[in-house]
């Protein structure tokens, strides 16, 4: 059972310095057999390697076991671990998550999944007031090793309800962790980790991902939180993004430096809540320019946050304004032509960074 | 569900509408009742179908008069055109978004919209293609929002689970379950204040009652005797799980009634007379002043939860004999019966057929919203400013 | 609540355990609900006083150990001279935050906790001292973190609202009104999986009865068959408005049972005895697997709602008599009643006196919990960093 | 019935230029006569104002009416405006928003109270995708003239579940209004504005605040959302507060002239949607520093956004980082001597300003 992780240890969350590393490698070195899954496969593969190890770990959720998920990222899941660890359960939002804390109270690890991250706000208070708070109200006596899954994000055209990306509602809650996985290695590593943490962690499978195929090693995957990966090196300027924003980053990169002679570096947050924020700092301090894209609406979204904390930590080490690239302040609109020119696309980056950098 | 279960309370609310609905007893029946052994949770498709009561044909007595069972033939064949036209539409991939048909349920939506005043409000599910339409909006502009397209009834903007028709007082499709049972007492409130007695009528799946705002929704409402009507379609399912599996007892709806002092009401959901004589009492009452009334109608839809969902975790023989109560062709055998001409009904269809042509013809010229669409309708003065 | 509605239902349950406690049917009286007529919504101050039943002395006859009465004296003590202490506290204005008393309610807590194995799980509201002390927690550390002292339960970082002591099993008090319900599902669900037949215990008001998460905590117990014990403790008020001015049903929890397949169980909540048989019956159906249970307590708090409300919109003559069906004082004469001594039951009063003496000192000696207390606590690896 | 106005006019929330002007002046300049009113009470009489003004208007909560709301901010009504105006409530706080959203979806304008905004998230469902997207899911049919009165805020040794200060919650959700005065003439005539607003407004009253006194003047009063008020000048930085901080940070600019030497410009921003971004650029235009002081806990906070936008369009008049006063990212902990630490302090303001000054 060949753990991996990009440092090869799973050190506490936030003493991850590392940096981009292949999964794909075991620590020795020697290759590992990879076979071609997609981020949605991921997810299920992701579970069952922890529901394997772990026999105590459970699941609930709405049509995950019988129906395999509405999103298929639950497939099988029930065929191997039975009705009793996979459960489906009533339209009870708040009942689910009350049911994954006060199991996760008892020391038993639960995976619950909201269907949909719009959801959240139907049993904000399971995850905003009680999970989060628990262990602190309580001075250290109640426990969470609970996770909760959900799919988030634009591109389905399922309009302003089924659409949100709402890692931000997450990352403002003090006590929760916040996932937000851009490749189906890194679903796996990361799911592994989540589960494994002893704090409420929010999972973000993003929908528009879930057909995304990707080299995955055989074998266990175990990754760490809070460790972002610099996935493009570059020196002009440095842009961080999460999830669908990672490729559509990553494109523009490629643009840049093809139309405009702009090296862009390009991080994968991979978490925000640890936020790797040495690798942000130290990527600016060699670029001296920070952009972020996010898919959360303009108003309070994580980039917000992370350009605060350049300006306070970096601010000498700045050539020009952080820049952030959102979808504008308004609900996700449902025709495609609509929903394209909210959310952040490659056109958009590449010509907001262009133009500022200009 | 049983048919032990179904035959208890249904028909009766619909056959004589001067005696009180039955109160059905709530109960756990064996079968109805998931969990009744921890270790048998979950009978992953070893549990038998649940089928459908044999047609009530006693129904063809009740008291409707000839026009307004004209209206609700009509109105069926214009809702299961309309959503076999969506299918179509979506198979050619022009519906880009999901959408949930109510193809097998018309009979309720056009049941119970016979039993309202145009003044009357009506709330939806994102399943309210059919609810919209029955309420009077125009087909061109529905079928177009489906396709995302400028002249869609939202400009496009909200898309399949999200229609509304403000000026024809359906107030809107709600695709978060649950919230819009204790928005549609808001408008059932401001009818109250305002003394205009106006009814407002809110639909919504046998899922829903599990969440949360349900009971609020229906607490609320009795407390203050507010004209809101709460339709339950039971059609069995959730999205692709069985709504005993997840359930305290056999009738989500109509066996929780007592909890707000309300009776429990079961409807065939499939026969558009039945639904019209219920909702035309809970409508009567509501708008007396004598407050809320639930209503489950037992009913089933012919395909998957939502776009190319084939529903296969749903048993042949329990599709078949649903398919055999399809609502459309029983009521077309139902008018023969009071005399009507087979050449008066087929020519109902054929209008609509043309209709539904017309409104494709509508929809699918229609242009994808522009740019200027995306910033503006998020106040009240057109635009989205959150700054200066 | 009218006389009638508690004459109804309270007391079967207690007098014989085998016998099925009475299903009350779900129903409106003319005072039990509220806006049956929208004109007179919220009759502010003309409504007749709420009273309470007789006492039962039929109850000194249930088959209690006198062990076991003898413990439930005690505790009742314990729950009553704390709470007074508290009071006095506060008055010296030693209370910072706020903090919800039960003085008058004891016999609820006490008699349930009776019911419970030490391993058993209690989840509380902000109104849960009671319920965090009957399940043993140190009345030192207790009393210390109303006063935010370092020496305090919570470390002085949750407050009278939100007492927990884990050891003890009593998994939290929780402040905002219908989680923890959907909460002790979880453990309940725990001990169901990992077979320990451990049961779950969850308290609650009467006002808590129209949030949606208690629908939601019932319906999952229900359907999953878990051994969750929802115990309302009805004092018949929500903060400062009567709880049937906005239910429903006159019942606002045993009327609703039926709605998720359970029986309907009404005690006289001022009778630890009753309370006790209730919930024995109630605990031993969830060890024998057989799903969970819902508890009506009718019970009067004698203070405010919080702090130092003085309670003055409940009529003199309702608080009157409910002090005159103070639990301890009726407790009292049921012992002496079935022979216990006087002296017994002084040294008793005694015992605990000192004690609350003990814990009072304990309090007031603690710290003021210092910085290293602020960032800790967070995360399982003590402490709240969320970056590097 | 004067209306006043801090610009003398009803405009376009977004139209707002004017900075600080007392509203205890009328437009024409004539002294109007003030009494003396506590926070508390201005609540009331704001809503009454709107009440006798609008008979349509109608208020519903949780022991608002007979017991004049657990905060005492709803005395007197009752009385004046009979049961069906001011309407007792379940507790069923998504019934209560529901109802409201209702009601306004016919035009009727409304006011629904939430006791304590961290209730916000048994609700939030209703709030932050209902109330805020239905006009734009529909295209603009939809209408939501309501307002949603809620107590906000640490200082009452509440403990976590009632402490928090959650104004982020709502900035982040597109289609809400926020507002949030710091004083009682504030409160009348922003709870004016917010009634006669077509949109939703959030109107934050602050816990701590409600003992809080000032002049009020006889009449109506009516303000406008989006206008920021400077109310200390200054040269040396800018500080942005909201609520209970802008007395802290108007004493901390007390401290840091007296001690430091340094003239603080203060501005109470009043409303974060519509945000009054000009005054604030406008004022670090002139000081070249930009200090937050927020209550919000730490990440995603209304001084993340804030920075951003000061960062963006302003990058080249900084002369060093903008620096952001947070309540740290923890629940809020009930003992005195630990939620005096939480919040951002007086002491804790001065010294973190006069370090980066220094
Ligand atoms: C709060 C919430 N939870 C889950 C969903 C996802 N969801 C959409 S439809 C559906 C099934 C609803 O079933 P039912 O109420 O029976 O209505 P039907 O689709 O059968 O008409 C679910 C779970 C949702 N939209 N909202
Ligand atoms: C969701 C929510 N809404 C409102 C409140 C404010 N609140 C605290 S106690 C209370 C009254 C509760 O009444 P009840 O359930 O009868 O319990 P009791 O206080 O009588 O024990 C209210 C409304 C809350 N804490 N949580
Ligand atoms: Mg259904
Ligand atoms: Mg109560």
């Amino acid at each position: 059972m060949a753990e991996l992780s990009p440092t090869g240890t799973i050190g506490a969350a936030t003493a991850g310095l590392a940096t981009a590393e292949s999964a794909a490698a075991s620590p020795g070195g020697t290759p590992v057999e990879s076979t071609e899954l997609s981020y949605r496969e991921a997810v299920a593969r992701g579970i069952a390697q922890e529901m394997r190890r772990d026999p105590r770990l459970v699941m609930l959720g709405e049509d995950i076991a019988g129906a395999g998920g509405v999103f298929k990222t639950t497939v099988g899941l029930l065929d191997e671990f039975g009705p009793q660890r996979i459960r489906d359960t009533p339209i009870s939002e708040q009942a689910i998550l009350g049911a994954a804390a006060g199991v996760a109270m008892t020391g038993v690890p639960v995976i619950a999944e909201i269907m949909f991250s719009d959801f959240f706000a139907v049993c904000f208070d399971l995850l905003a007031n009680e999970i989060a708070k628990g262990r602190y109200m309580t001075g250290g006596q109640l426990q969470a090793p609970l996770v909760v899954r959900t799919h988030n994000g634009a591109g389905s055209r399922f309009g302003a309800q089924h659409s949100q990306s709402v890692e931000n509602w997450c990352m403002m809650i003090p006590g929760l962790k916040v996932v937000a996985p851009s490749t189906p290695v890194d679903v796996i590593g990361l799911m592994a980790s989540a589960v494994r943490d002893p704090d409420p962690v929010v999972f973000f499978e993003h929908k528009t991902l879930l057909a995304k195929k990707g080299l995955v090693p055989q074998g266990d995957i175990v990754d760490q939180l809070g460790v972002a990966k610099i996935v493009r090196e570059g020196t002009d300027c440095t842009i961080t993004a999460l999830a669908l924003m990672v490729d559509r980053a990553l494109q523009a990169a490629d643009r840049l430096q093809a139309d405009h002679g702009i090296s862009a570096e390009v991080i994968d947050l991979r978490s925000l809540v640890p936020l790797d924020t040495r690798t942000v700092l130290g990527s600016v301090e060699r670029t001296s320019r920070l952009f972020t894209v996010e898919e959360n609406p303009r108003l309070c979204g994580w980039g917000a946050e992370m350009v605060s904390i350049v300006v306070d930590e970096g601010f000498w080490n700045l050539d020009g304004a952080p820049v952030r690239i959102t979808t504008p302040h308004i609900p996700i609109p449902s025709a495609a032509s609509l929903e394209d020119l909210a959310v952040p696309s490659v056109d958009r980056i590449v010509e907001t960074i262009s133009r500022a950098m200009g | 569900m049983s048919t032990d279960a179904v035959a208890d309370g249904h028909g009766a609310a619909g056959s004589d509408t001067s005696a009180a609905p039955p109160i059905a007893a709530p109960m756990r029946t064996a079968m109805g009742a998931a969990g009744t052994d921890p270790s048998q949770l979950y009978d992953y498709g070893r549990r038998p179908p649940r089928l459908p009561d044999p047609v009530n044909v006693a129904n063809d007595d009740l008291d409707i008069a000839l026009d307004d069972r004209l209206a609700m033939y009509k109105m069926q064949q214009i809702l299961r055109q309309m959503e076999r036209r969506a299918y179509d539409l979506f198979l050619q991939n022009l519906v880009k978004g999901t959408s949930h048909l109510s193809l097998g349920m018309e009979a309720v939506s056009a049941g119970v919209a016979r039993a309202q005043r145009p003044d009357d409000y009506t709330f939806a599910t994102y399943r309210g293609h059919a609810h919209t339409m029955a309420r009077g909006a125009p087909l061109g502009p529905v079928l177009a929002e489906l396709l995302g397209r400028e002249n869609g009834i939202l400009k496009g903007k909200g898309g399949s689970m999200h229609l509304a028709s403000v000026e024809h007082n359906m107030m809107g499709s709600y695709a978060i379950i649950g919230a819009h049972l204790c928005i549609a007492n808001g408008t059932a409130w401001s009818a109250q204040m305002r003394g205009t007695d106006q009814v407002t009528v809110a639909f919504f799946g046998d899922g829903a009652t599990n969440i949360g705002a349900f009971h609020e929704a229906l607490n609320m409402a009795a407390t203050w005797k507010l004209p809101t009507i709460f339709v339950c379609e039971n059609n069995l399912y959730m999205e692709y799980t069985p709504i005993d599996l997840v359930s305290a007892v056999p009738n989500p709806a109509a066996d929780r009634a007592g909890a707000y002092g309300l009776q429990s009401i079961i409807v065939d959901g499939n026969d558009a007379d039945e639904v019209y004589v219920a909702a035309a009492a809970a409508v009567s009452k509501a708008r007396a002043g004598e407050g809320p009334s639930l209503i489950e109608a037992k009913t089933y839809r012919h395909g998957g939860h939502s776009r190319a969902d084939p529903g296969k975790y749903r048993p042949d023989e329990e599709v078949e004999a649903w398919l055999q109560r399809d609502p459309i062709p029983l009521y077309h055998q139902r008018l023969l019966r009071l005399g009507v001409d087979e050449s008066t009904l087929l020519s109902i269809q054929q209008d609509v057929a043309a209709r539904v042509d017309e409104a494709t013809e509508f929809a699918r010229s229609g242009a994808e919203p522009g740019p200027q669409h995306l910033m503006s309708d998020v106040w009240a003065d057109g635009g989205s400013a959150w700054r200066n």
